[in-house]
């Protein structure tokens, strides 16, 4: 499920381990990458996306219509506003149809629902992965008292039951600017599990010569940490991160599914398919396009990061 | 009689996504019943593909032409299920890294009782834990009734090693193949494991393929030698011959690499480039 | 034994005590007055004083909370005089806007999430385990692939996507399942089976596909270890190989995985029993999300941390039996 | 004294009208009906035909009733179930009268007595009245139940009983304060009233749920809120709390003595917690026992299934007495302009508002106050335009005239539900063609009244909806929302926050009326008067459209009960046998 925390549980195990050679060259990365065939597709999805994001503004003009724009005339009043014409609504007016009850441009709803996930699941991304980079190294390179509190801490989070208090945090919260907020409670329950990988290697990698020898050489300890140490965990937060990003996605989705995401009329994907379900019988285009959306954008994350992480574990085992 | 293994024009083709590759090309070499034989070369030289093919474990990505043939019986042409009988119980094998080669799920005698009752049709748990007992004593572990029921985890690694050597002598095969037996472990414990493996060989007439990228360490044990490059067997002799008189150039230079080796108990000077070297060849 | 399992029971009691008091210290900050929302559609200010009063909701924070806490072990009473409401123990907290105690609330609606959650769960294993075992020992082949891609699919379909898509393609199009309402077993073992099935097979869905995932790199990577490579040296029948030897270390980190996504698995039955209004604990969950009743809340909280606490707890004691390397105490 | 009100315009009956556009959707039956002339128009073919004696009805419903305590719960779902277990000294007629608007005797012999001065209402109860368990009910028990709305923490339903009855300032309930005073019990049958002012709508009042009897000394703190003591037809059997509820026969009450309630089912059947579009799909699937079923509205996405013609002879279609509109908060700037809010009142496209709600079935477009089935409606419309869809020239030169060519920007409170966020984003959208730019303060549902009845933290604008709390009048439409002298810090309905003493004192002339229909043409009048200043846009009043099950009958509508919906003291089953 995309909004279990135990999607990037059970993905740690494989996390690709730090006992090998160095880092596979970025180039070396990319260019096994763009001879996948899985992976050229998936990035070329996830472009495709970023690009209706940034450009939402510009395409909604072609498209002629807006995401908050009524369009009275392409419902009918008297079916309780259900879209005139086939397939919901669509037509060379309406590409993708129209929303029931409101008659505004499921195209250009999508197209700016694209920008709240993206928008979302990056920061989140973001702030997770330096959450997680900062109190894994803390912990594991200094051990001790900073490890101790930093794992207990950790554990707490991890232990927590993360979706639901998600729920009931944000539903307590003031719904003036969900979007910050939401950014800011995945990454608080996101971050233990990053942390935990990075936390084990980054022990490992203390005890390995070369850290012995700068620290011999009377390196300081952020230099070590910085110089070091952390070059060798990048492919592991590359891989990690990658493979967070779908479920930050979903996770955006579902609290906007939920009722607890981001506020209307910005539109967002989870949302558009909460109002979608009374409507599943009359007007299957109205969830069938958001969903689609959504499962092939998280689709093409998992995709770029198992093979990711498949180039970056043979890279390693060579 | 015929000897007891013959490896006759072995060639181990591997399909890679760069096309097939020969690891190794028209090997033969023969064994007698009881006797020893050393294969040496570096990594990748195609020595562990050997004794790999001699048990029949080739990896399935691997095809193999030419024969391996066991007492006059072509292995390569057996159908898997006759291969896997003969496999344990006629010719046996250990392993370099001890450790990840137990289990870490089962005792060590539940692991050694496997390994008899797979060829022993009808032998109960008792009788089996009894030779399991008996074959840990035999390698010399002490206190053998009370450590059958330990963990691999719970033994050093010399120790670990031992129960490889008493799994692989429980159904007393006629071959016994040990792949960089001492590879994984300390220096003290290298030696012991040589002695040991020299002993249960004069007990039990079991013939030996000793592989080792290490030429002190088959100089110890084997009568005669291969040298492995690339896949290619670039000389083969005796062993008093090969030491006092190498023919083929890169034999010379792992002879040099060695440091020389002044008497056959072996003094193992230059441990650390030994280990270093294993280090890079071995597994992490 | 012993010692592991007195310091694994109080690190569990330390956890839920910080869940606790996280979680009732931001309720207590954040959550809309409880005397207001009692007070009703015409409330003067001298009502929500006096109601505020007789519940003791003017008391200070630290003494509310030793309230809750003492009425886990004791009960507690709300109120005082005529209108004194009883809350026995162990009392979860009390819901105003239901006037029922959260426990009740919870023994009321249990029934429906566990027959979802056991019946899912089966589902899973059976789905993900069984197909991941498959694959992988068919690796490459068009079975393994097929299931591999689906399995891909799975983790990355929103379940309240694929709830629709079912429903709609199950119920409207086809009309093979009737629309999904929590029949009890006892009333109709055969509508109860059908009316369940969708919710089973939407929730096992995702979870098999990680399973299914995650058994089959397992397997894979058991397959590979060099005790396996010793177990075929021993001339061990393929059988014996595949089950003693690769079965059980592969599907240990499954196993171990299983009890903490099984004691995790209310915040799933939140969407599945919202998408099907199946009226169990997660639905309860949700609706007193929309309406804003803070006890039920703080108790699904609790609960569910609970839970997932135990779970882990659980996990760890499983995991001390099946593999003999972890040895009692050596996890915190 | 005994009140008659004059027959509403529209009655509350199957109006098929609505569906004229819609082509498979015209009953059959509505040759019959229509316009409302005929006092047996509320069947239509699928629902003819008298209730049978037996029979469980179900009710599919999505949430638990508030509280079975009628001193706390108040609104239009459970007001209609405590009709069915608890009697009241008058109760509104039922939905199958010929005006159902009417409040009629139901304890009491008639609908009370008043005084000269306007102060002391007198009842005399019936004879053989009997609670559940056999006992009589007499005076003491009626002022005992009376009294318990002043309970500080179980009187939190109705709250007139409080506003009008005279009773000491530190009263506090029959359990903390003993007995109350102001109401006397002279014998077993007679209990008078003493209030703090003339109420001539008192009787009405007497309607009200917490006028329920309860045996002396009952129901303190949790007692009723898993188990009643009944004095209606029914009694609760079983009650499981947000899932099932469970009503049998009560033995003690004797038909004789009720004219309301024809009780003929033998039980009540309540499944609660059921998901609306569960219900929906159950309604329209008509299986096993939901033949036997009624549910609340339909949701608009069932609406556009109903073309089969085996529904359109169940489906029900009644005019609401409910009233959505969007206050406008006088006290902010610039909306302290009238022509800003009359601008704003041509602006609004109303049936863009009716379209997020579920279009023309599920609501019709509002101009006035008070709906068309509450009395004192008058029709008229202050702000007209072509298909209600705003008259953007009007506003904008109003919003000129005001110096706001140019626009503005306002803040709209809302609750993030969808109906109620779609009729804000129609609101959003159509203000935004004159320039005034919305932006949402989306609130919690639990908090919304609470944040917009407190107008230090009202915004600008809201838009919520307002029921009538009894239909015979609208004294209870215009003086909460518009009375200047009632704005509270707290719960205060008056959310344009308009004080106008021209209104003002006109609401005390129209409450001091006697005669009913004198008074309802005051209300009427009051209503467009007030709208001329603007601090509201009136926007719809939602319909009810219903789905009984087939075998369902008797299904009339209770403006009074239960706001516009399905009267449950008329329903029964055709054939008991069934489902």
């Amino acid at each position: 499920m995309t909004i279990s925390m135990t999607t990037l549980e059970a993905e740690t195990g494989g996390a690709p381990s730090v006992d090998a050679a160095p880092p596979a060259p970025r180039q070396g990365v990319w260019h096994h990458l763009l001879r996948n065939r899985g992976a050229v597709l998936a990035l070329s999805y996830i472009a495709l996306v970023a690009l209706l994001a940034v450009a939402a503004p510009l395409v909604v003009k072609l498209s002629g219509w807006g995401p908050y724009e009524f369009d009275q005339a392409a419902i009918d009043p008297n079916l309780g506003g259900l879209p005139i014409g086939p397939l919901g609504g669509i037509s060379a007016e309406h590409w993708f149809g129209v929303e029931p009850g409101t008659g505004r441009d499921l195209f250009a709803r999508i197209v700016y629902g694209a920008r709240t996930s993206m928008l979302i699941a990056l920061a989140a991304t973001t702030l997770t992965t330096l959450l997680g980079v900062l109190f894994g190294l803390l912990a594991g390179y200094h051990g001790g008292k900073v490890d101790q509190v930093v794992s207990r801490v950790m554990d707490f989070l991890m232990a927590f039951p993360a979706l639901i208090f998600m729920i009931a945090i944000l539903s307590a919260l003031p719904a003036s600017n969900r979007a910050p907020l939401l950014v800011l409670v995945i990454s608080v329950f996101g971050w233990p599990y990053l942390a935990r990988v990075v936390r084990g290697q980054t022990m490992t990698l203390t005890q390995r010569e070369f850290v012995e020898a700068a620290r011999a050489s009377g390196a300081s300890g952020w230099r070590i940490v910085v110089l070091e140490i952390l070059p060798n965990l990048r492919s592991t937060i590359i891989v990690m991160t990658t493979l967070a990003v779908p479920g930050y996605i979903g996770t955006e989705a579902g609290l906007s599914f939920l009722g607890v995401g981001v506020v209307p009329p910005t539109p967002s994907w989870g949302q558009m398919i909460a109002q979608s379900m009374s409507w599943y019988a009359v007007d299957p285009m109205y969830f069938l396009l958001p969903g689609t959306f959504l499962f092939l954008l998280v689709l093409s994350f998992t995709v770029l990061g198992d093979r990711l992480k498949d180039v970056v574990d043979a890279g390693e085992r060579r | 009689m015929s000897a007891l293994l013959e490896v006759d024009d072995l060639t181990i083709t591997f399909r890679t996504a760069q096309g097939p590759v020969d690891v190794v090309d028209q090997l033969s070499f023969t064994l007698e019943q009881g006797a020893s034989l050393g294969i040496v070369g570096e990594s990748g030289s195609g020595k562990s593909m050997t004794s790999l093919a001699v048990m029949g474990l080739l990896p399935p990505t691997a095809s193999l032409r030419g024969r391996v043939s066991l007492d006059g019986t072509d292995l390569t042409n057996l159908p898997e299920s006759k291969v896997r009988r003969m496999r344990g119980d006629r010719m046996a094998m250990i392993f370099q890294d001890p450790l990840s080669s137990l289990n870490p799920y089962y005792t060590v005698g539940m692991q050694i009782e496997e390994a008899y009752r797979a060829h022993r049709a009808g032998v109960t748990r008792r009788q089996a834990r009894k030779v399991a007992i008996e074959a840990m004593e035999r390698v010399h572990i002490a206190d053998a009734s009370r450590r059958v029921d330990h963990y691999p985890h719970q033994f050093s690694g010399g120790m670990r090693q031992r129960v490889m050597i008493a799994m692989a002598l429980s159904t007393e095969p006629d071959l016994l193949v040990a792949d960089e037996p001492t590879t994984a472990l300390d220096v003290t414990v290298q030696a012991q494991i040589l002695d040991l493996l020299q002993e249960v060989r004069r007990e039990t007439g079991t013939a030996l393929i000793l592989i080792s990228h290490d030429l002190a360490v088959v100089s110890e044990i084997a009568e005669d030698v291969v040298v492995m490059r690339q896949g290619v067997a670039v000389e083969q002799a005796p062993a008093e011959r090969l030491f006092s008189d190498p023919q083929h150039p890169y034999t010379r230079a792992l002879l040099d690499a060695v440091p020389r080796i002044d008497d056959e108990i072996g003094e193992l000077r230059g441990i650390d480039s030994v280990e270093s070297a294993a280090r890079v060849g071995g597994k992490p | 034994m012993v010692r592991f399992l007195v310091t694994r029971l109080a690190g569990m009691v330390g956890v839920l005590f910080l869940v606790v008091l996280f979680t009732y210290a931001i309720f207590f900050a954040l959550s809309p007055d409880p005397a207001v929302q009692i007070c009703g559609k015409n409330c003067t200010p001298e009502l929500i004083d006096q109601i505020r009063t007789n519940l003791g909701l003017d008391r200070p924070f630290y003494e509310q909370f030793l309230g809750f806490l003492s009425g886990l072990f004791v009960g507690t009473t709300y109120g005082t005089g005529p209108n004194a409401i009883d809350c026995a123990a162990p009392c979860l907290g009390y819901s105003f806007q239901t006037g029922q105690p959260v426990l009740e609330m919870f023994e009321q609606r249990f029934g429906v999430s566990a027959t979802l959650a056991v019946g899912a769960a089966v589902l899973w294993l059976l789905m993900g385990v069984a197909g991941g075992m498959l694959a992988a020992i068919k690796k490459g082949t068009w079975f393994d692939r097929a299931a591999t891609g689906a399995a891909l699919g799975g983790v990355s379909i929103p379940n309240y996507v694929l709830a629709l898509v079912l429903q709609y393609v199950l119920v409207v199009q086809l009309g093979w399942l009737p629309f999904p309402q929590a029949v009890p077993f006892a009333a109709d073992p055969g509508q109860w089976f059908l009316n369940f099935v969708m919710p089973w097979l939407v929730l096992a869905f995702t979870y098999a596909s990680m399973y299914q995932r995650l058994t089959r790199a397992n397997v894979l990577d058991t397959l590979d270890e060099n005790f396996v490579r010793t177990a075929r040296a021993k001339g061990l029948a393929p059988r014996l190989v595949w089950r003693r030897h690769a079965l059980r270390p592969a599907l240990t980190p499954v196993v171990t995985l299983f009890g903490m996504d099984f004691a995790g698995l209310l915040g799933g039955a939140i969407i599945i029993e919202t998408v099907f209004g199946l009226n169990g604990v997660g639905k309860m969950a949700s609706d007193s999300i929309t309406k804003n009743d803070q006890p039920v809340i703080m108790g699904v909280t609790l609960v569910a941390a609970f839970l997932v606490i135990v779970g882990n707890v659980i996990v760890d004691i499983v995991y001390t039996t099946i593999d003999p390397r972890v040895r009692i105490g050596a996890r915190a | 004294m005994t009140r008659r009100v004059t027959r509403r315009a529209t009655r509350p009956a199957l109006r098929a009208g609505a569906f004229a556009t819609a082509t498979v959707l015209v009953l059959g039956a509505c040759s019959g009906g229509g316009g409302g002339s005929s006092s047996t128009a509320s069947s239509t073919s699928g629902l003819e035909g008298e209730p049978a004696e037996g029979g469980v009805v179900q009710v599919l419903q999505n949430a638990d009733f508030s509280y079975l305590d009628p001193a706390k719960g108040w609104d239009g779902g459970v007001n209609n179930f405590y009709r069915l277990v608890y009697r009241t000294l008058t109760t509104p007629a039922s939905g199958s009268a010929e005006d159902p608007n009417e409040i009629v005797p139901d304890l009491a012999t008639d609908t009370g007595t008043v005084s000269d001065d306007g102060l002391t209402w007198t009842f005399t109860l019936k004879d053989g009245l009997k609670f559940d368990n056999g006992d009589p009910i007499t005076s003491a028990e009626v002022e005992f139940g009376v009294s318990r709305a002043w309970d500080p923490e179980i009187g939190i339903g109705s709250p007139y009983a409080k506003q009008v009855i005279d009773a000491p300032d530190d009263y506090q309930g029959p359990y903390l304060s003993g007995d109350l005073p102001t109401i006397e019990t002279p014998d077993d049958k007679t209990i008078v009233f003493h209030l703090k002012a003339p109420f001539p709508d008192f009787p009405a009042v007497a309607s009200q749920p917490n006028f329920a009897p309860f045996p002396v000394d009952s129901g303190a703190g949790d007692e009723f809120l898993n188990d009643i003591v009944a004095s209606g037809p029914y009694t609760l059997d079983e009650y499981t709390p947000g899932s099932v509820i469970n009503l049998v026969r009560n033995e003690n009450w004797d038909p004789a003595t009720d004219e309301v309630r024809t009780a003929k089912p033998d039980g009540w059947h309540f499944q609660l917690g059921l998901d609306p579009a569960t219900i929906d799909e159950r309604l329209l699937a008509g299986q096993g026992s939901d033949v036997n079923a009624i549910a609340g509205n339909l949701q608009p996405a069932t609406l556009a299934r109903l073309q089969d013609p085996r529904y359109s002879d169940r489906l029900v279609d009644w005019p609401g007495v409910c009233t959505t509109y969007m206050g406008l908060n006088t006290t902010k700037k610039p909306l302290d302009d009238v022509k800003v809010r009359q601008a704003i009142s041509y602006a609004v496209d109303k049936a863009a508002v009716q379209n997020g709600t579920g279009g023309t079935m599920l609501a019709d477009v509002a101009s006035t106050t008070i709906p068309a089935s509450v009395a004192g409606h008058k029709d008229f419309d202050l702000y007209p335009s072509e298909g209600n869809t705003g008259d953007v020239e009007k506003a904008k030169a109003l919003l000129a005239e005001a110096g706001y060519a140019d626009g503005f920007e306002m803040t709209l409170d809302m609750r993030t539900q969808p109906k109620l966020q779609a009729q804000a984003e129609a609101v959003q959208q159509s203000l935004a063609r004159v320039g005034i730019e919305v932006t949402f303060n989306p609130i919690d549902t639990s908090k919304f009244y609470e944040t917009i009845g407190t107008p230090k933290l009202q915004n600008d604008a809201a838009i919520t909806g307002w029921c009538p709390d009894w239909a015979s009048s609208a004294s209870t439409v215009i003086p909460p929302l518009f009375d200047g002298r009632r704005i509270t810090d707290k719960g205060n309905s008056n959310l344009g926050q308009i004080d106008d003493p021209a209104i003002n004192s006109a609401i005390d002339d129209a409450l001091a009326i006697t005669d009913p229909a004198a008074a309802n043409e005051a209300w009427g009048n009051l209503d467009e008067q007030v709208l001329e200043q603007a601090p509201i846009v009136p926007l719809l009043v939602e319909k009810v459209v219903l789905l009984p099950g087939e075998n369902v009958t008797g299904v009339y509508s209770s403006p009074g009960v239960a706001t516009g919906g399905l009267d449950y003291t008329g329903v029964g089953l055709k054939d008991p046998s069934k489902g």
